[in-house]
């Protein structure tokens, strides 16, 4: 018995730590269901106790952080062996993110359906589940458990698109999201196992240089694309970019309003950060193997083309809706566009030399976008939802007049708005100028190959016009708001949520008009440190170097990976 | 009601049914059999070897792939063409039973176990109660328009002959002769330790989901939500 | 691709035709319970996949092998939440019909 | 950190004051009420103004002090310097810093001046035109949210102007845009109102979409957003070959290989789009006539005086960074606009449109200068400009206040009587405006002196250019006494310090290595020449200039010979490698200096004089005090711009603003070049000539005019059916209302159409797919044909994305079988084209630094 207990591989307290944000998700989880059976059950007790979890997962986060400060770490799972989860400072900057949206998609929740709620237990174990699945989408490599933080993220998410039982459009919603959803899983899936076949392992930290050094020697592109566009499709579904949008705007007109505006942000940013990383992982492969990262062009080509059609679909479709939470869909299809222009951007910080700024990164540009995009879409969603409360309608109508009606609301809409579009003074406007502005030094870097330097200038276009053409719709709203008043009675908003939404939009303005350059740093040093090389390590823990350097198979003396020390030194 | 030709396929099922679960059993008995050696702990663990290896020359495991992959494919094509939905399910359990069996084949015994288990007994299990509990007649049949059917087999049919170009223009690299089948030992190692995280997410996600499903599912005491 | 010598091709080939089969069937059933089937079709293509390349293609390791389990995980976990869903939009729809469920558009 | 001088304070107090107003009435608007909110904004903008001529006085003091013997600078030399320093690090984006500060010189202190100053008056206008205005909107009084609107106008308006960051500038310049926006929908109730601000919005974004492209290549090249830094690092790669803008660099944009000069004209031209925005030049002229629909005060304070006038002011600003080619594109943006509004200023019989169309063609002819190089000149015709169009633009709405709201001159007549200020006030623009003046006597109105200077740039650059320069030859002086303007320029005082400009350069080398104070060392080195300008000037008349050799007199001292000699070599080489400006440019000018005075003659005769033709609109007219004052006050003020402080000063402003390597037919350049070397004297000899080809011009119009309208309007209507299709061209604007909505609605909904009918075929193909869906496209297309009344956005451009709108989410059936199958089909696709095109090659790039390990590593 020894020997078998021997070649076991037991968690140490100090994996636990490197766990515990999740770990506090999921004992979030486990005393929502706990303690309703000692106490009864009870809604805003549920909602609380929620909080109180996100609250931990953050503090946590923030003591995990504390100790991680520079160097990755890839951690639980015995030293030999690839780390399956990633703890680094991507990993740590989304779950502050996510887990602070969270928060205030919580504090909506008190407002407008804590009192008439009755299974307030089951409502945030799933919404606490979906989180889980976030976090753990932003922090993997290895694409099984890639695939299985999506399914994690996504089915509590079906569900809770349907939670109003009785809601006929709810039903059909979820009806639509686990449809469209399940066939998206089963095609990644399927684009994962062959991945899987060509390089015999599931680390995509393996599979990125392996499949720079194929695109280079021209063997096998055809499979290799075709399963990367499997791969890709199940990420993009969870993006809502085109052509796998279509569940997002009606699932996001039947959900509740609170789940549309927790939907609305962080499945996507969560698979925005996913996908960053596969995109950096492919840079720092093909340049580990001595190739320019620009091997990847037409996957680049690819992913802006599907950046550039999502954001003029979301922003034509948008333009004709009445129903608020449908526009806002559309919206959030637009801007995922955005995102995803810069996602498609295969290019590392680090790896650029010395004459690089960090300051174009487009990493830390998305990143920064992400939390911009948080606030925002929280302002807005807050003063959407408190208007629906009041009125009862989802129609664009029910804001007419609301600068009258309500002016605590109305303003913050405003700035939101306003910061939606991409106007200065606001954050958006910053926000959207950095991600020009990686797109721009992309497109200046890459000037020497000819259709990569053509697409980053082409999709500033595209994203320019873009903005032009979202200005109409997001004032159609200002207008009903400010310019058209059809009488309807005045209301006093409840406190919380009039300081949440002003909340953001004085963060929106402060940010916008002193130029948020504290978030934007944390975002690059997140960003940049990435991949940073680590320190000497003593305990089990592998580094995320790690991941990179660990041979997949110690028996196959033929494949041999070069490490990437010299670019990094390189960036220093 | 069901046309001459679909009576036909239709009775073809129970055949097949008949076919494949002896000869599921019967796989996993022989490899039950031949793998397991009486070898003591100093050596390892229990050893199954896949079936491959009591096959030489390859000519029984082609027949036996040709018998069970022909299966699985009918199988799946009687899901395509059969127009209700208990049908459908009926043929899904033998494309799920005759994959078990290639599990088998392929040297993952435990798998097909699990295959057959999990599936088999489970997932499909519960599809069927959704019908069953979906539908006023367990018989109901929607129909799609032909117009679709056709568009959709097209695409279809394209879609499997661009795949099959793609996978047989790859260059694969030259199949290892070394392979001696998985160890279950090595197998639940690997499962506990280099796989914990997903594992234990996996348990997670599982009480998850049976949570939301068994709220999904039930009827509510006094469910007066208004819509908001 | 001899035809007595069983090898990677033929599984990936079964694979492919049962992928094909499960996007048929997901784009032809107006059952919202023939749809899951399709998924599950596909999802087993896949572990057709995984498995023959875990036999034939990767020295060493069964990470094909247990990715293979837990694609059946997924799929036993899919499958729950969504007969749940089927049931919920039958208890509102009266019907499981996904063509009747289009009053979202647009 | 240098110490912060008096003069930035004032200014950035003079900013926010108007800033403050604004908070307090968004804040406190309602509960202040009627008049006092309106009063309050002007007590806002009149201690603004206040502040204002205190620095421009202190300012002009300044300039004029003799050089210090240490460091080489006079004291507003030094207090610029100084200012560049004072810079409030905002942010940075990526190594670049982004800083904010004032942008202390001449051309900042005169424009602020003349902002507040005529902001001002208009305000105390607005107050009077708010008083017999309705001020209710959708039934509610919006009395303090034009003022609001007014407040934070100048707010933004001088922010503008102080800003010695592009970025900033930029930012700004967009709540300009979005004031104009408020202040021409104020009276949003009204749909023609609504449209207009929707119409200027927009055709302001697209020039603006240009400045975005401008300032990102800036950014990108340039690696800074300040004024003075972007200038000296364009100036160094363009001349040197180290930097993106060389000609040997290129880069592959759209497939096309752009060379680094190439690439610097777009960075130009780009910007320039948000001048023709703002500006209404050419393709972007439709939206300022339909401006007009606002109040009559916003029209002069915004679309007449100031912000329109903020295109120029920018385009001045970034000359450092214009190459020639661009300055060559700007010039014929310019001509084109002079020459096509004027000729539908002729036939506008709205009096609001036609100032407005006066002023497009005014503001063509600053454009114009810039692009010539006639830089001093434009901005000095900026000025004159604001001044006296801010009166005409008051004056018309007097009389359309005074006359019931009645715009139409045709109705109009004989008001002289009636309104004897107005008219009066109103004469003395139009002849600001016409260029009045008597030739050689120094005796003139505003434009007699700006716009005439232009065309002498203009001729210069034509015909002139390159003749060979004479050294030496002070026989050119003989004109110094001719030079008639010249003696109407200023004080002499002025002038005779300021050719100690030339100094600066001598001491740059020794000055402090610090980046930017070496960074103002190299702009005044690379004109040092325009020190000499108002050398020039001072030689003109205070006579104490030139002997025979023509530079390295005492007067401008050893260095100044130096760099004169330098600039004059520059100067002659860089001549060479540039084109003249094309004859007809000039001539198209020329011809439209005899039109302006013609149709402002037409307009101020139809309006005053003669009989009263409507006797309803004639018995109603009166005059209010309120509204007299600001147009008495401007007019006198107009007389004063024209002579005193403003050109000497925007003079010395040349010498900081402009670059002597890039800047060629710089009229500063010429003017000094002639000092130095006596030289180019063409330019004045020009100037004397068309002293008499110009000066008269307003004679023979006004003559013309007079002939025309004396007897009314029969003969106009004669003149009218005579020139026919001529004069339809001209009513029809030149049909480019109707070619827009041609061209982008109509081209839009055929873009639809064919996309719908591409996806109808597609769609075709999946037959019976979804009836849904085919359904869906039959209810579309029935949709497409009838017009959607949008809401009040860019005449129907709306409508034809709403179309695009409908045609994107007609997929979205709500269906999921149709979902999936369309995704299936576009994986077919994808995999199919991968199919066709496999093989292609990829790119490869070795890294350098891994070569080694790669071939090592990779087997």
């Amino acid at each position: 018995m020894d020997t078998l207990l021997q070649n076991f591989w037991t968690p140490t307290s100090t994996d636990l730590f490197w766990f515990s944000p999740e770990l506090a998700l999921v004992g979030t989880i486990v005393m929502l269901l706990v303690v309703p059976i000692i106490m009864g059950k009870s809604a805003r007790t549920s909602g609380r106790i929620a909080l109180f979890g996100t609250v931990a997962t953050i503090v946590l986060t923030l003591r995990v952080a504390g100790v991680v400060q520079t160097q990755g770490i890839s951690g639980l799972a015995p030293p030999a062996a690839a780390g399956m989860l990633i703890l680094d400072n991507l990993a740590i900057y989304f779950k502050i993110v996510l887990m602070l949206f969270m928060a205030g998609i919580i504090g909506l929740w008190f407002i407008g359906s804590a009192e008439k709620e009755r299974n307030g237990p089951e409502f945030f174990v799933i919404f606490a589940g979906s989180a889980l699945g976030m976090v753990l989408m932003a922090g993997t490599l290895n694409l099984l458990m890639m695939a299985i933080a999506i399914e994690m993220a996504s089915l509590p998410s079906y569900a809770i698109v349907g939670f109003k039982k009785r809601n006929r459009a709810a039903a059909e919603a979820s009806l639509k999201y686990v449809v469209f959803g399940g066939i998206s899983a089963a095609i990644m899936l399927y684009g994962i196992s062959l991945l899987y076949g060509i390089f015999g392992t599931l680390n995509f930290a393996h599979i990125a240089p392996r499949a720079a050094v194929m695109l280079h020697e021209g063997q096998n592109t055809l499979i290799l694309g075709f399963a990367l566009i499997c791969t890709l499709g199940g990420i993009l579904f969870k993006i809502a970019a085109v052509p796998f949008h279509f569940w997002c705007p009606d699932v996001f007109e039947g959900a509740k309003i609170e789940v549309t505006a927790w939907l609305s942000v962080s499945s996507k940013a969560a698979a925005i950060v996913l996908l960053l990383r596969l995109v950096d992982a492919f840079s720092v492969g093909a340049v580990s193997e001595g190739l320019s990262a620009a091997i990847f062009n037409n996957l680049a080509l690819g992913l802006a083309i599907i950046a550039a059609i999502t954001c003029t679909w979301g922003n034509f479709a948008a333009y004709r809706q009445r129903n608020i939470k449908r526009l806002l869909a559309y919206s959030s299809i637009a801007h995922a566009g955005y995102m995803l222009m810069a996602c498609s951007i295969f290019m590392h910080p680090g790896l650029l030399g010395a004459g690089y700024s960090i300051g174009q990164s487009p990493m830390g540009a998305v990143l920064v976008y992400i939390m911009l995009y948080a606030i925002m879409n929280l302002g807005v969603f807050a003063v959407a939802a408190m208007v629906i409360w009041q009125t009862g309608s989802e129609d664009i109508d029910a804001f007419n007049g609301l600068g009258r009606r309500s002016a605590w609301l109305a303003v913050p809409m405003l700035f939101c708005l306003v910061s939606l579009v991409g106007l200065p003074p606001f954050a958006g406007f910053i926000g959207k100028y950095w991600l020009l502005l990686a797109l721009g030094e992309a497109g200046t870097a890459y000037a020497s190959v000819q259709s990569l330097g053509t697409i980053y200038w082409t999709l500033i276009v595209i994203a320019g016009t873009n903005t032009l053409i979202s200005l109409f719709f997001y004032f159609r709203i200002i207008k009903a708001m400010f310019l058209t008043d059809d009488g309807q009675p005045a209301f006093t908003p409840s406190i919380t949520g009039a300081t949440m939404a002003n909340l953001c939009g004085i963060a929106l303005l402060v940010m916008g008009v002193f130029y948020i350059q504290q978030p934007r740093d944390m975002a690059e040093k997140y960003a940049t440190h990435l991949f940073q090389p680590a320190a000497a390590m003593t305990h089990t823990m592998t580094t995320t170097q790690d991941v990179y350097n660990e041979k997949p198979n110690a028996a196959d003396p033929d494949f041999r990976l070069t490490t990437i020390d010299h670019e990094q030194e390189g960036a220093q | 009601m069901v046309s001459k030709g679909r009576t036909k396929l239709n009775r073809l099922l129970p055949t097949c049914l008949s076919l494949v679960l002896p000869a599921v059993l019967m796989c996993g008995g022989i490899t039950m059999a031949q793998g397991t050696t009486p070898d003591a702990m100093g050596s390892g663990v229990p050893h199954f070897d896949g079936v491959q290896k009591s096959v030489s020359g390859g000519i029984v495991e082609a027949i036996l792939f040709y018998i069970f992959g022909g299966t699985v494919l009918a199988a799946a094509i009687g899901v395509c063409v059969s127009k209700r939905v208990v049908r459908m399910a009926t043929w899904l359990f033998g494309t799920l039973g005759g994959v078990a069996v290639l599990y088998f084949l392929l040297g993952a015994n435990y798998l097909g176990v699990i295959q057959l288990i999990v599936y088999a007994g489970g997932t499909l299990i519960l599809l069927v109660f959704g019908v069953m509990l979906t539908s006023k007649s367990p018989w109901v049949r929607f129909e799609c328009p032909r117009g679709e059917m056709v568009v959709a087999s097209v695409v279809s049919i394209l879609l499997f002959a661009s795949l099959t170009t793609v996978l047989v223009t790859a260059e694969w690299p030259a199949q290892s002769q070394s392979a001696d089948g998985v160890r279950i030992a090595e197998f639940g190692k690997e499962l506990l330790t280099t796989y914990l995280v997903p594992f234990e997410v996996a348990s997670v996600m599982l009480l998850v989901v049976m949570i939301a499903a068994a709220y999904l599912a039930r009827q509510d005491r006094d469910d007066s939500e208004g819509a908001n | 691709m001899p035809l007595l010598e069983i090898g990677l091709m033929h599984y990936l080939i079964l694979a492919a035709a049962v992928f094909s089969c499960g996007v048929f069937v997901m784009s032809t059933k107006r059952n919202a319970i023939g749809i899951l089937i399709g998924i599950e079709l596909v999802l087993n293509a896949v572990n057709i996949n995984f498995v023959a390349f875990d036999r034939y293609q990767v020295v060493g390791g069964c990470d094909g092998q247990i990715s293979a389990v837990f694609v059946i995980v997924i799929a036993a976990a899919e499958a729950a939440v969504a007969v749940a869903i089927c049931m919920n939009l039958y208890k509102n729809l009266n019907t499981i019909d996904v063509d009747r469920g289009d009053s979202l558009h647009g | 950190m240098a110490e912060i001088s008096n003069y930035e304070i004032y200014l950035m107090a003079g900013v926010l004051i108007p800033l403050a107003s604004f908070f307090i009435l968004m804040l406190f608007g309602p509960r202040i009420g009627k008049p006092v909110a309106g009063w309050l904004t002007v007590l806002a903008m009149a201690s603004s103004c206040a502040l204002a001529t205190i620095t421009l006085v202190g300012w002009h003091a300044d300039v004029n002090t003799p050089p210090d013997s240490i460091t080489g600078r006079t004291v507003a030399q030094q207090l610029s310097i100084d200012a560049s320093h004072n810079q409030f690090h905002w942010a940075d984006i990526g190594s670049v810093p982004i800083k904010i500060g004032v942008k202390l010189d001449s051309l900042t202190v005169i424009m602020f001046f003349m902002v507040t100053f005529i902001a001002t008056w208009i305000f105390i206008f607005s107050v009077g035109y708010m008083s017999g205005h309705s001020d209710e909107v959708d039934g509610k009084s919006k009395y303090h949210r034009f003022f609001c609107y007014l407040s934070l106008f100048g707010f933004s308006m001088l922010g503008l102007v102080i800003s010695s960051n592009l970025l900033f500038l930029f930012m700004l310049w967009e709540l300009v845009g979005l004031c104009s926006y408020l202040l021409i929908g104020f009276y949003f109730d009204k749909k023609f109102a609504s449209n207009a601000a929707m119409k200027a919005f927009i055709t302001n974004r697209v020039g603006d979409f240009g400045f975005i492209f401008g300032l990102m290549m800036v950014f990108f090249f340039l690696k800074t957003f300040d004024l003075d830094q972007a200038a000296i690092e364009f100036g160094r790669q363009f001349a040197s070959s180290t930097g993106v803008f060389d000609a040997g660099f290129a880069i592959n944009l759209f497939g096309w290989h752009v060379s680094g000069a190439m690439l610097a004209t777009m960075m130009g031209i780009g910007l320039f789009c948000g001048a023709m925005g703002k500006s209404a030049q050419f393709p972007l002229q439709v939206w300022l006539p339909d401006a007009m629909a606002g109040p009559t005060p916003v029209s002069a304070l915004i679309h007449a005086a100031t912000m329109v006038a903020a295109g120029v002011y920018l385009v001045a600003r970034i000359f450092r960074l214009l190459t020639p080619e661009a300055q060559f594109f700007i010039a014929v943006i310019g001509c084109i606009t002079l020459t096509a509004m004027a000729l539908i200023a002729m036939v506008q019989t709205d009096i609001k449109k036609c100032l407005a169309y006066s002023t497009l063609s005014q503001l063509g002819y600053m454009i114009f200068g810039m692009g010539v190089g006639a830089w001093t000149a434009a901005l000095f015709h900026l000025m004159l400009h604001a001044f006296f169009k801010a009166m005409l633009f008051l004056g018309s709405g007097q009389v359309i206040e005074g006359c019931h709201h009645e715009q139409d001159m045709r109705k109009m007549g004989g008001l002289m009587k009636k309104m004897p200020m107005t008219g009066i006030t109103f004469l003395v623009g139009v002849l600001a405006i016409s260029g009045f003046g008597i030739p050689l006597m120094n005796v003139g109105l505003g434009g007699y002196f700006s716009k005439d200077e232009i065309l002498a740039v203009a001729w210069d650059r034509a015909y002139m250019w390159h003749e060979p320069i004479e050294h030496h030859g002070d026989s050119g002086h003989g004109d110094a006494g001719g030079h008639g303007d010249s003696g109407g320029y200023a004080d002499a005082s002025g002038h005779a310090d300021l050719g100690g400009y030339g100094e600066i350069d001598s001491h740059g080398s020794v000055m402090p290595s610090d980046a930017s104070a070496s960074s103002f060392m190299l702009v005044s080195d690379q004109h040092g020449s325009t020190g000499h300008d108002t050398g020039h000037a001072d030689s003109g008349h205070a006579d104490s200039g030139h002997d025979d050799s023509g530079h390295g007199d005492s007067l401008h001292g050893e260095a100044g010979h130096a760099s004169g000699s330098h600039a004059l070599g520059s100067v002659e080489s860089l001549k060479a490698s540039i084109p003249p400006l094309p004859k007809w440019m000039f001539w198209l000018a020329l011809i439209t200096a005899y039109v302006t005075p013609f149709y402002m003659m037409r307009c101020w005769w139809m309006t005053f004089m003669g009989k009263p033709r409507d006797q309803h609109v004639y018995d109603h007219a009166h005059e209010s005090p309120l509204m007299w004052v600001p147009l008495v006050a401007l007019a006198i003020s107009t007389f004063g711009a024209s002579y005193f402080v403003f050109r000497p000063m925007i003079a010395d402003a040349a010498g900081a603003a402009t670059d002597a390597t890039l800047v060629l037919g710089l009229d500063g350049v010429a003017e000094s070049a002639e000092t130095a070397s006596g030289a180019l004297i063409h330019v004045h000899e020009a100037h004397h000539w068309l002293a008499y080809g110009v000066g008269g011009s307003w004679v023979i119009a006004f003559f013309v005019a007079f002939l025309i309208y004396r007897n009314g309007l029969a003969t106009g209507a004669k003149l009218k059916a005579a020139f026919g299709p001529l004069a339809t061209l001209l009513e029809h604007k030149y049909y480019f209302d109707e070619l827009y909505d041609f061209l982008l609605v109509r081209g839009c909904r055929l873009a639809a159409a064919v996309c719908r009918a591409f996806d109808t075929y597609v769609i075709d193909l999946f037959a019976n797919l979804s009836a849904s869906i085919v359904e869906r496209f039959a209810v579309f297309s029935g949709r497409g044909v009838d017009a959607h009344v949008v809401d009040g956005v860019f005449n129907g451009l709306a409508a034809a994305s709403m179309d695009v709108s409908d045609l994107v989410r007609s997929p979205q059936t709500g269906r999921i079988r149709n979902y999936v199958l369309f995704a299936a089909a576009a994986a077919v696709v994808v995999v199919m084209v991968m199919l066709y095109f496999d093989g292609s090659d990829y790119p490869v790039v070795r890294h350098a630094s891994t070569i080694g390990a790669s071939s090592a590593g990779i087997q």
